[in-house]
């Protein structure tokens, strides 16, 4: 049933001169006393804008949906990335007038009901972390990151010493060591042990007075609890340092145990992650940031302030603020979807949101390890890293194929090829919102796959629109724009 | 809790299958000292109804809902049709990740590959990334790519009339890597040629300029880019993405790299978030650009197909020698822009830059007829105008709202003291959604507070 | 990318003590002092309805919605049924407060937008139709049959006559007799000329003093227009009967001519064909009826009126209602639908709207007369009728087995086996929303299924997730519900 | 015209494909003298822009959303969850034809099935159609197919407790027929045993009753139904869809034919339309049933899928025999209903109808308390009551409704003569979504209205 005439590109569907009136007439009349834009300035002519007619643009995009997986349509255990399931409530609570509508630099007073939630969400955000300084000013994880460090290095210059070094493991997400990169650090990745913990002599070793932070994710992105995350606190305190946690794995332990509680200093969240943002086919996400008491003066601008004698809210900006990384508030939208979803949940929710995740993972677990070597042991969080290198070695099935392969059954792949240390690495995040029914069916076809022909699954997917797009010439001369000359 | 599966009978079936009798036996990983002794300190579970009936009274008024909106300053209260909403609020598209398995996102990235072209035609440059975080980000973004280029990390030149938010990001992002950030202070509402001559030498990397500017007035743009030029640096150029609708494309003034915030083409408001930062370059230097690409390649069948392209330059690759630090950008807000511009397609665009145009002109003789309140510069200007009055311009907003009508930013706001009597300055923006009554009751009711 | 876990039916989804909590706690004191149900009319226990988590029943409908074929997804080009393009807008403005959550019993005070809306819809179908009297209130085109018929039957008994006749072409839709029976009249069919018309002497030797209406489609279903409607019209004049014009092909003739211009004393609109009411899968649909002024006082209740003094808009019930044909005003959702259309299209959209839907239907016979039989000649309105019988009698094709082929295509098939008076009928609505693309790709899909190999086209669909349901043995033992003891 | 396809090049195609100059030459098929020579004196066109500016002042407002609401009278104002929404706005299914095309067709038509399943489960009837039009035409369905089945034409018994609305439809239906509508008079709110026997004779097709009634009380369905069934006559109900979650589901009465007003399971006000019909009834009577039906069967490779079933029944084959004339159904409005209750399951549904039950107790108990107020009938109710006041009920709703509350409606409404004093009579409905404080507020200012 696949419909090809809509799935054309755009451009290739547009006709010249449809003649489509969109807006109405101008209502005011022409005014001449003021000075008119010099005609150097004006443009040429009209845009080379594609020409479609209203029924064939939804078509078009219609079908493009049909090409995509998601969470609402099918099992997407991608790890490290926590795909559940995003509430329709949310969606519908974010297009109220005051949340969808409201102009940045429209008046307080016209939004205290949305300031209030902000206020609210800050509140929150430090309760789940243990860390009492909260901006929900960064876009996005990375952009966490960053601000952290930002917030860090102003500390530190306040406290007048000059600290030079990020560390971080190398089973570190790769926007840990570009954050540190973009504020300005000298970056340098530990080894880690075999066991995927960090090495705490290592760690020791690279330790001294030039040490900033130390990033952490915890759990690990391969799903392990970092045991001595106590202790590599107290060692990175001991030097004057501080310890960044990752939030993108916080979904293993909300109100199980908390950043501000095992060691770190400074924190994000991926608000798209743990508290159902939708993921946006890439975004938009919001990446709040916690931090301790001491770092809080030096947090990105704005922060909503209340007062409770006037019972008012407020924007403010911290006493040595680094100021801001982007315009504006934050990301709102995504904001109040973590707020809903925080408000439907309650603690107690959380909590059990977080073991019905460890759960989901470790049974899924339990039902690969016999045909899938998962190199860090029987137990994990809330995702676990599987490897193919066995199959491979046998066989010369990869991951690549297997993830593959996994689409023809209908299930989205895991993460592949991350973390680096893993061989083959096969990341797996089943969430909390799946049923048991979906996880046997994915461990059944996982298994099954393990045992087809090698050919068969080297030649997979075989059931989508296209199979395996040829990455490595396409970067040698990029095609990026429909057209264009080099296109 | 609406999204919790496993029944007691599931449960116990799976913990037989991975051996437990508890489930904290599955958090034993988590030193018991460590592990919370409490609940959450979170205000207890609410149902549906009862969030949707709370939020109903803390969120169902105030927005630009019930006021009338004349507030700019970036972000704009421009009209979007429904097949926008309905478009993008289809599941496949907005519960998906980041198309990283090509087959299994086709979807996303045939619009996203459509946006990049969108967005080269709406610019005219040669190559757009996938989205930004937004305009802010985007100028930053932009300094960091013209270092990669021509390795010149001492010198910045930005122009006073650049967008004051946009600027503090500058600041935030190059405080401690000690790059020189010179302002090129403007006259009478733009930046000289003189002022960027003098600013401009050969540390300096770009010149980073607005058009229109902050203030609202139409920049040299040309004219300041060959200055650049001639001096070894890039031109980054930070554009209001609705202006090609009527004025030159970015292109045609011969900057290298062009930004812009793309929330009036297509996103709501929000508060000023999420947003989108579109980001656009000449082709030479695609391999030095932050963001995601996304490539038109071939499939083994060879069939035409898309993939994310140059993942070279990303972190998860790169690491810390990535073009940026980006990962999650703004997808869905970037597809927003795609069916926003399929949808009313080259008219539609040129009617609501031409429309907001014509009503900024009306707006500004009525306003300017009112004693005692003035055009700030007598110059042109595109749908935004700086207005000076006689009295502080934060009282005369706040009389003006409580008037219903919501105009400014006002300079105060950002004490722009490179702008003289910046108190009694604000700005007003108008749109396609601007009625003739509205304007007309902007002027009655201005008439009233200043007189 | 099939996802079968998730097309389950609802009920093998299903897992006992779910235990989802929907609705907040009770905020109010239990009360004693009232008399209480007695427990014999108390429920026994909990229904035996599904039990499934959020998460799950989105994506099954999620995916169930993907096995159909939809305008917004696919050309449809089922005759008789104008599937035109349903504009969006529509949709975000019938979600306006007035229009989405009005009650029925709410103070006219309250709604005097909405009833204003609904004054200015009869006003727009009147000139439409060229007849003065119209009531919004029934549900569907086959209701505004049986109101209308129902409206005459009062006028006549008011007259003091008793009319028992309702006489129809054999190419009338089902619901013109099935309505008129329900009406209480005895059927009278014509066979109809060979051209497609309506035998004027065939009419003639049918008509006398029992003739209550004669019912007809106009353009008709083979679409084609009565020439002779003027005549026709003349004759049940001339023995007191009255012409009913079933509206449902208004799309041919918007601003073009009036079926009170051409002779009609009544009919109805199917606002969900004509004026883009959304299909939903089989209705809702809303089929307003227009009549004469001498039928108006008959008009079922209640309409809305509009006092021009005070300018207030209220309900009001025609002197001689034949009372109610349902509950509340009508099918309001719809109504405005077709509202927001009118307004956005004006007098010179509609009639641009209907030249398009004729200049498609004909572009699309010259594109595939030359393959496939078009019995009734070169130039159509709206639609035409084809017919597969020559393909039939050299290959055995049938018009079924193309149906089915044009799926695999990516296109949905036209009406099949309608009008029950040509044989292979295959009857093809473009309409005016298609592109002139799309009407290529669908001709030269018809074209190469004509030629593909007999076995291949009888063998299809084969790109469907089902093949040709066994309908007689269904019909023999139906499974109608699941789990029941008969299923 | 934003829908408009051809462009001029495209058009001077097709007219030369087909073999014309103008368009009019294709309306020659219409007589000179019956074609219109003006244009159609409508409105001018809007763009979306103005149109959706003009329907927010002119629609913005009102409905249930300002003022709180205890209308009733069979439909009430029922929370929706968004999922319901999200799902039914998808295009795949609001902009599809009747299943016709069972392999282009399986998500409707497996929906259907799920539909007719859910209401079976709902009221322990063995089959439910795929829906009706509403509740009022669902009623005389029923009362055609009980004609079909014991072939008595002469006499329908119906409840004088019978939503007037529905009596109107059955008499207007009916008039025409000759069949003779025999109303059963209440006594104190509910039909008697005795009365019931004293209506039905071995002429009587089938008596219609409701459950609860329209006074808001419990009829001894069960017996009713046995008096009916010992003369031969069926036993139609009318039930409120909501019902079932707290009271006895229709099956257990033994009644034969078994239908109800959707809206309350997912469906919005609408002002009363479009609304969902649900029929339903014993098996051995599927075949004289009115309306569609969706069958599982078997396909040529012997998978399960799902079809339109016992076609044979309907107009477009049976023409003038059908069993109905519908056509044209409430399909969207099922699948809504379908959703709703998969999203809500059998704990969400008992919830309701319990949370119902007690608000509208509670709220009977601070009416009543107010002096000169009482409950009509000292009966037992379930979520809606027959209240008496002092002073005629048009008075009294029109001043609550200034108050900011919609109560009613009121039985002067229908000049229901059939209840005595019904001039001071008017109905309180009750559902989940009225909060303590609402109803607090309802006995204050009733207090004020009638003291
Ligand atoms: C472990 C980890 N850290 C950081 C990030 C970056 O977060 P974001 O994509 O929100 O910028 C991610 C997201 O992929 C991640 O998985
Ligand atoms: C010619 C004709 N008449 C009447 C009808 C019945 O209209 P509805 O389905 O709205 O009841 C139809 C719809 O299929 C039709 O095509």
């Amino acid at each position: 049933m696949r419909n090809q005439t809509a799935t054309q590109l755009l451009f290739e569907m547009s006709q010249a001169d449809r003649g489509t009136i969109v807006f109405p007439e101008s209502d005011v009349p022409e005014v001449t006393s003021l000075p008119a834009i010099d005609s150097s300035f004006l443009a040429s002519g009209p845009l080379p804008l594609p020409e479609i007619a209203e029924p064939d643009v939804v078509r078009h995009f219609v079908n493009l949906s049909t090409l995509n997986m998601s969470v609402d349509s099918h099992f997407y255990p991608l790890g490290s990335c926590t795909m559940k399931y995003n509430p329709k409530r949310h969606e519908r609570l974010a297009r109220l007038p005051q949340a969808a509508t409201s102009h940045p630099y429209q008046p307080e007073n016209q939004i205290q009901g949305l300031l209030s939630i902000l206020f609210e969400m800050q509140g929150m955000l430090a309760e789940i972390s243990g860390l009492p300084g909260v901006s929900l000013h960064p876009a996005a994880g990375a952009q966490g990151e960053f601000t952290a460090l930002l917030t860090a290095a102003a500390y530190f210059k306040d406290k007048g010493e000059n600290r030079t070094r990020v560390l971080f493991p190398s089973s570190a997400h790769g926007t840990n060591p570009a954050s540190a990169a973009l504020a300005g650090f000298e970056c340098v990745q530990l080894a880690g042990g075999r066991d995927g913990f960090v090495d705490l002599n290592e760690l020791k070793s690279q330790l001294d007075e030039r040490a900033a932070v130390f990033m952490v994710t915890n759990p690990n992105t391969l799903g392990l609890f970092e045991r001595d995350i106590a202790k590599i606190s107290e060692l990175l305190h001991s030097v004057g340092g501080l310890v960044y946690i990752d939030g993108a794995n916080m979904n293993a332990i909300l109100g199980k145990t908390r950043p501000g509680d095992f060691g770190g200093d400074m924190m994000h969240y991926n608000v798209h992650k743990t508290f159902t943002g939708p993921h946006g086919a890439g975004g938009p996400g919001s990446g709040p940031i916690a931090v301790r008491d001491f770092l809080a003066p030096f947090l990105p601008a704005p922060i909503v302030t209340h007062d409770a004698v006037k019972n008012w809210y407020s924007l403010s900006t911290p006493a040595k603020s680094i100021g801001q990384v982007r315009t504006f508030f934050g990301n709102v939208g995504i904001l109040l979807r973590g707020y809903f979803y925080i408000r439907t949940l309650g603690g107690k929710g959380l909590r059990e949101a977080s073991e019905n995740a460890v759960l989901n993972a470790n049974y899924l677990l339990s039902q690969v390890k016999d045909f899938l070597e998962v190199p860090h042991g029987d137990r994990c969080m809330h995702e676990f890293v599987a490897s193919a290198k066995k199959l491979k070695d046998q066989s010369g099935v990869t991951t690549m194929d297997i993830a593959k392969r996994l689409l023809d059954y209908g299930f989205h792949a895991p993460t592949v090829y991350f973390p680096l240390v893993v061989e083959e690495a096969m990341m797996m995040e089943p969430t909390e919102t799946e049923s048991l029914q979906t996880l046997d069916a994915f461990a059944a076809a996982l298994r099954a796959i393990c045992s087809e022909p090698p050919e068969l699954v080297k030649g997979a997917p075989h059931s989508t629109a296209v199979c395996r797009p040829d990455e490595v010439n396409a970067a040698r001369k990029p095609v990026l724009c429909w057209g264009a000359p080099n296109c | 809790m609406p999204y919790l599966f496993d029944t007691p009978l599931q449960r116990r079936k799976m913990f037989e299958a991975i051996g437990i009798q508890t489930i904290d036996e599955l958090f034993s990983q988590i030193p018991a000292d460590l592990q919370m002794k409490r609940e959450l300190n979170l205000p207890q579970p609410v149902s549906e109804l009862a969030l949707q009936q709370e939020m109903e009274t803390r969120l169902g008024q105030g927005g630009t809902s019930l006021k009338t909106c004349f507030l700019g300053g970036g972000v704009y209260d421009h009209f979007i049709p429904a097949v926008v909403d309905e478009i993008t609020s289809r599941g496949e598209f907005y519960t998906a990740y980041t198309p990283y398995q090509a087959e299994a996102s086709q979807g996303t990235l045939q619009a996203f590959y459509e946006y990049q072209t969108l967005i080269s035609q709406l610019t005219g440059m040669d190559v757009s990334n996938a989205s930004l975080y937004e305009g802010g980000t985007a100028v930053s973004e932009a300094v960091f790519m013209a270092m990669r280029i021509n390795g010149r990390h001492q010198k910045v030149a930005f122009a006073g009339t650049l967008h004051p938010e946009y600027r503090r990001v500058l600041e935030t992002y190059f405080a401690r890597l000690g790059t020189q950030l010179v302002e090129m202070p403007h006259t009478n509402g733009v930046i000289s040629l003189e002022t960027c001559k003098a600013a401009v030498d050969s540390e300096t990397t770009a010149i980073v300029i607005q058009q229109p500017n902050f203030l609202g007035c139409i920049e040299d743009v040309k004219g300041l880019t060959e200055i650049a030029h001639t001096a070894g640096a890039l031109s980054i150029l930070a554009f209001d993405a609705v202006s090609p609708g009527l004025l030159k494309k970015p292109s045609e003034y011969g900057v290298d790299i062009a930004v812009a915030e793309g929330q009036p083409l297509g996103t709501p408001l929000q508060y000023g978030g999420p947003l989108l930062g579109i980001f656009t370059c000449r082709n030479e230097y695609v391999r030095k650009m932050p963001g995601r690409l996304i490539g038109k390649t071939v499939d083994r069948k060879g069939k035409d197909c898309f993939a994310l392209n140059l993942q070279a330059r990303e972190q998860h690759i790169r690491r810390d020698k990535a073009t940026s630090n980006i990962c999650t950008n703004q997808g869905l807000l970037a597809l927003r822009t795609t069916v926003f511009l399929a949808t009313i397609g080259p008219r539609g665009l040129t009617q609501m830059a031409t429309l907001s145009h014509q009503k900024a002109r009306y707006a500004a003789s009525l306003l300017t007829s009112i004693p005692g309140v003035s055009l700030k510069f007598n110059r042109p200007f595109f749908r935004e105008f700086l207005l000076q009055t006689p009295q502080p311009s934060a009282k005369v907003l706040a009389a003006l709202a409580d008037k219903g009508i919501n105009v400014g930013p006002d300079l105060a706001r950002f004490e722009m003291t490179n702008v003289n009597g910046w108190q009694n300055c604000f700005l007003v923006a108008l749109t396609e959604k601007r009625t003739r009554t509205e304007i007309e009751a902007l002027a009655k009711a201005l008439k009233e507070v200043v007189g």
